[in-house]
């Protein structure tokens, strides 16, 4: 065990530092859920991954510079503390991507990363449905064959920035006469197909960040089938991993909030005088983003090791969702009188950290794959 | 000791809750939040025509001559339905402290905002007054009272997260009121735990009902033992902070002497509610509570508004604290 | 509404703080789960009741002074304030009394109520049995019909001082053939029944504060049944309602135990300072304090009115014990490096309270019970 | 940065993992609360056989020549078994303090020490010194470290809720110490962190295996989704304390500056992790955890002390923000 940071590691760190601190926009941009912010955010991307930072842990031949699991989490500390904007390609990258490296064939692979990492595609998540939500395997879109293509019926809701987005990575039942988690298929859906429609919804925050997806007739050609045709809910899964685990929201993203709320309270505090009770709160969710860096480091330690990640994911994703709403709940306290204006950063991490417990399997969910995966308790 | 209230004051409840349910659906609501006031169409009108509007002031002045015992429960409604309408400021802060400071200022507007033809604001003096700019004057509640008359006073707008609170930042010319800055505090600190408690049942109800019909994994999503617990823990936090806010109406409408330190118990218990009924909601609802389309997030903005406002629970345990000598 | 207290609710106020004043022991007494405790308390159960005291809502003929419920509440704030030692009768004149109120016959009440109020007789609860904690309509003891006796043949545990009793109140299978609810009947049986063996087990404390009860052909005559034979299960659940409600736990004891808090804090901050973070826990519990107090006084208005105590019983239950743990735990953390001293009346305290979110039904069943008889949630 | 331990540390933990399962079980820990000396027969001296007692001083000193790193797995152990020997006071703490003094102090005691000849002790100053009677030296830790020979100190006795922690106040006659209190104080928050860790892994691991055989109502009790969520909750609590308890260890032996407030995250979040564990564990038994006769307490009670021992989470918390600079 050492936990200090190699010298290949610490320069690493330092290059990312120093590219950031002479990129990273001076204004924040405009939110990625409205169309402008939306298309900012994306040529952004497109200077991130010009500059070899967009997908650091990826291949070359993607775009990225093959850094290690450490180098990835060092840079996504140093991407959060220099005020970077949210990542919009994060859903592709982070979610799709390793089912791509995983499942997709050697045309698939280079046919959709490079863009996607680029920003040049934007992908979404079209796997949720109106009596499909926590209940995965209730997904009734249907996808039927027609020699080359599938002709998708159906409607997806709650993707994120669907509106805007280019492609979708879609769960969809392609054996019309299947049930629950048999009978289903992945599919990557351009969001021009005909046939396909995205209206947006508006989020809590009013902006339209997500879309319902109307499915009436969409052909969709099968070499846009990802994995197997009917073995959509293996391949699913294995992106579910993901999108709990470590590649989702890295500890960095949390540190940097934390500090900033030391800040803010620092700030506070020289203009009102101390106050104990919501210090305690600002040590709380310090406390919380450590934690998480130290489990996280720990848990690559075990990864490397050729440990699965497994089920501890859902470790992380009930630890990072219930601190990231603590500290901004804990942020619009401190701010007094202001903690209910509409128009600050805080209020706006606010409401999207209220959506973490809920995507990606609500951490009901989480806490009993702990209980039944990780503890062995007895499913019923 | 008697906590029962008369029927006359469950008939003016049940009457109000009546002309809510009907005239302030989630349709006006989100009117309110849409349009240039933040206030309903014709609302405040039917309110003043009940004698909501001016209850709290004498009857000489041609109110009810009712007090804050009268009033709690219609609070509670009031945050039931997130009515977009100044009952805190008006009615439970701004007429009171009128009549109490009585002289000239009473004289110029006393009437006329028991009537409902002025509007009383209200703010805590170095915050927000809510909806300053459909308000005829503006108490500013500090360590005294200062009245600014709207006309001609300059008010800069803030957006809240809940859009029908319309916040300005109020200065202006002033009269200095001959009335009790705490006691006009802690009007708007219970008056705001009494809506509170009845937002918090809102959500709760709206909840329940919600997870009794959606069904996950082939059985309702209420009939999971964490969804239960979840609203057994919401539940039990409104149950315990509705007669705190009862108690400390009483308190107030008697002047009990320790009317701050149980406004503060009722603030904070509510404020606490609240913000767990919010959460909790939202968590049992899932994505769809999470939609603006949806009528939840009205409840719950207020809600957040609404526990923060007239001091946060953090501010009103260190008010207890103070009051315990420790 | 009106929360003053009436000239006649002060006037017995005054008389119970002065009766207290001038007759609560100086010296804590010894634990009532040891021998000699018990028979201390015992005395004390005398000495109260000879003065009328030990039952103040009850009818005067089985020693009581017809007190409202309001003056009970007051009687209780009063009586803990005042330091007086716990009631060994408790488990009587809380849990049993209610039901011999209702469902025995003039015989049993005349024969019962004087003798359990003041304390000549000492009863315990025997209903749990190793299999059948929570789920008590899993009891096995059984109960044969022999003409005018009952020979009960099984096993209860968790009797709070059992080892010490006089009389145990049980809930027995007297239909052999039946199942779960059916077939219960509640009896009463003297400890000294030949055939009836308590042995002591000890409490987490290290006292024999509970016991196990040995039943090996235990006679008990009929004129011991309590309600119908065959009843028990409904006339148990009139005492469950007792035990979660209005009667076990009434606020006074934790506005006392929480204005002790305050005064330890005071104390302790005279010598070392403030500690804010801490400060925030004692306002805590004394804001659970009163929260109850005021929920029960406006319970009584409702009770008053007609409306049944019901299944909000479940509300209190789950607030006083949590109350009781979350007020001890921070007497502890206060007390610093005597926070682990075996020696300590917090220590004590937080013992007991321990046990509290787990007797009278655990806490997790009072939840359901509110979710789903007060929510109305479907059961499943 | 590499969180890996070294196949000899993990052979080392296996080892003594064995050993404490085999010579340590339950009635081993219950004889420690009953006996005089709140010790146990033979433990000591096989752990010094093992190299244990010794590992943290210097070889020159006849140790291990090993650290924190190496250690905090055995700290893990030692709260999984409730071992009642002074692993903090004599290894984590009172080895390298008197190798970081030297001189004439460690010329006299540290080779015995070593040895498992005589045995180190070491409390707060003005808080109690665990086990004193049955140490040969105790470290009081203040402002500066003082060390006190136990022949012909003074010792008063108190009882804690964990019998086999015998706790005293000492006094006597003392050399003080030329070392680093901080850092000596912070050995033992850290050991104290790790032990704690291993407290709750053990509540959780009993009480998991015991609601998965426990039935009610025809259900095993730990098929119940409340039952599962406490026991999560409990789970996560520990699943985020470990790392950051083996952080701190590593934070001490590298001399990281950061070392005071990285112990003081650990001992905060492993108290709150054996705290956490120690109620869901109770609460998820029901009334058997609650008797003298079943083994639960004795971890429970273990918990308890070692959560309020060198500064409960609330103090580390303090010390945290104090680092932080709020």
């Amino acid at each position: 065990m050492d936990l200090s940071f190699t010298p290949a590691e610490e320069e690493f760190r330092d290059e990312a530092r120093t590219w950031l601190a002479e990129n990273v926009p001076a204004e924040p941009l405009a939110s990625m859920d409205t169309p402008d912010g939306f298309e900012e955010h994306r040529e952004w991307e497109h200077h991130l991954f010009d500059a070899g930072w967009a997908v650091v842990s990826w291949p070359e031949r993607y775009g990225g510079r093959e850094a290690s699991l450490v180098e990835w989490l060092v840079f996504e500390e140093e991407y959060w503390a220099s005020g970077a904007p949210g990542r919009v390609s994060s859903n592709g990258v982070s979610l799709l991507a390793p089912t791509v490296f995983d499942f997709g064939t050697p045309e698939q692979q280079d046919r959709f990363l490079r863009p996607m990492a680029r920003g040049d595609e934007v992908w979404a998540q079209g796997w949720s449905e109106p009596d499909a939500g926590s209940d995965l395997a209730g997904i009734k879109t249907k996808a039927q064959r027609d020699g080359e293509h599938f002709v998708i019926e159906g409607q997806k809701t709650w993707c994120s920035r669907g509106a805007f987005a280019d492609w979708f990575f879609c769960l969809v039942r392609t054996d019309p006469d299947s049930e629950r988690h048999a009978g289903l298929s992945y599919l990557l859906v351009p969001a021009d197909t005909e046939g396909l429609e995205a209206r947006a919804i508006g989020r809590l925050d009013g902006e339209p960040g997500f879309a319902e997806l109307f499915f009436d007739g969409a052909r969709v050609h099968e070499r846009y089938l990802l994995g197997g045709e009917g073995e959509g809910w293996a391949v699913a899964m294995a992106t579910t991993g993901s999108e709990r685990g470590l590649n989702l929201r890295a500890p960095g993203r949390f540190m940097a909030a934390a500090d900033r709320l030391v800040g803010l309270y620092q700030e506070l505090a020289d203009s009102r005088g101390s106050d104990l009770d919501r210090r305690d709160q600002v040590v709380s969710a310090w406390m919380g983003s450590q934690a998480y860096r130290w489990q996280t480091y720990a848990t690559e330690a075990r990864l490397r090791g050729g440990a699965p990640i497994g089920s501890e994911a859902s470790f992380m994703k009930v630890l990072w969702s219930e601190l990231d709403v603590e500290l901004h709940a804990t942020a619009l306290r401190l701010l007094g009188r202001d903690g209910e204006r509409a128009d600050s950063s805080w209020m706006d991490g606010y409401v999207f950290a209220l959506s973490g417990p809920i995507y990606a399997g609500t951490n009901e969910i989480q806490r009993n794959i702990i209980s039944e995966r990780v503890l062995g308790l007895p499913r019923r | 000791m008697d906590f029962s209230f008369s029927d006359d004051q469950i008939m003016f409840q049940e009457a109000v809750r009546d002309l809510l349910a009907n005239e302030c659906p989630p349709e006006v609501v989100r009117s309110a939040w849409e349009n240039d006031t933040g206030r309903t169409d014709g609302l405040w009108g039917a309110l003043a025509e009940m004698g909501v509007v001016g209850m709290t002031a004498p009857e000489s002045a041609g109110g009810l001559g009712m007090d804050e015992t009268d009033l709690v429960l219609l609070l509670e409604e009031a945050g039931r339905a997130a009515l977009p309408e100044p009952l805190l400021e008006h009615t439970a802060v701004g007429i009171p402290t009128l009549a109490e400071a009585g002289g000239s200022i009473a004289e110029a507007w006393l009437e006329q905002a028991v009537a409902g033809e002025a509007t009383l604001g209200a703010g805590a003096d170095g915050g927000y007054a809510v909806g300053a700019a459909t308000s005829d004057l503006v108490l500013l509640i500090g360590d005294q009272i200062r009245a600014v008359p709207v006309a001609g006073a300059s008010l800069v707008e803030h957006q809240s997260v809940d859009w029908s609170r319309r916040l300005f930042e109020v200065g202006g010319e002033e009269v200095v009121l001959d009335a009790d800055p705490g006691l006009a505090f802690d009007r708007a600190a219970g008056a705001a735990a009494a809506q509170c408690v009845g937002v918090a049942q809102h959500l709760l109800d709206a909840t329940v009902e919600y997870v009794a019909q959606r069904y996950q994994f082939g059985k309702p999503v209420g009939s999971y033992q964490a969804v239960k617990h979840h609203l057994a823990n919401a539940a039990l936090k409104i149950e315990f902070a509705r007669p705190t806010a009862r108690h400390a109406a009483w308190c107030i409408a008697a002047g009990n002497p320790d009317r701050s330190r149980d406004v503060s118990l009722a603030k904070a218990l509510a404020s606490e509610a609240v913000d767990l009924a919010a959460r909790t909601a939202l968590q049992c609802h899932g994505a769809i509570g999470y939609t603006f389309e949806y009528d939840l997030h009205l409840w719950m903005k207020r809600g957040w508004a609404l526990s923060a406002a007239w001091g946060d629970a953090a501010w009103h345990r260190n008010r207890i604290a103070a009051a315990l000598g420790i």
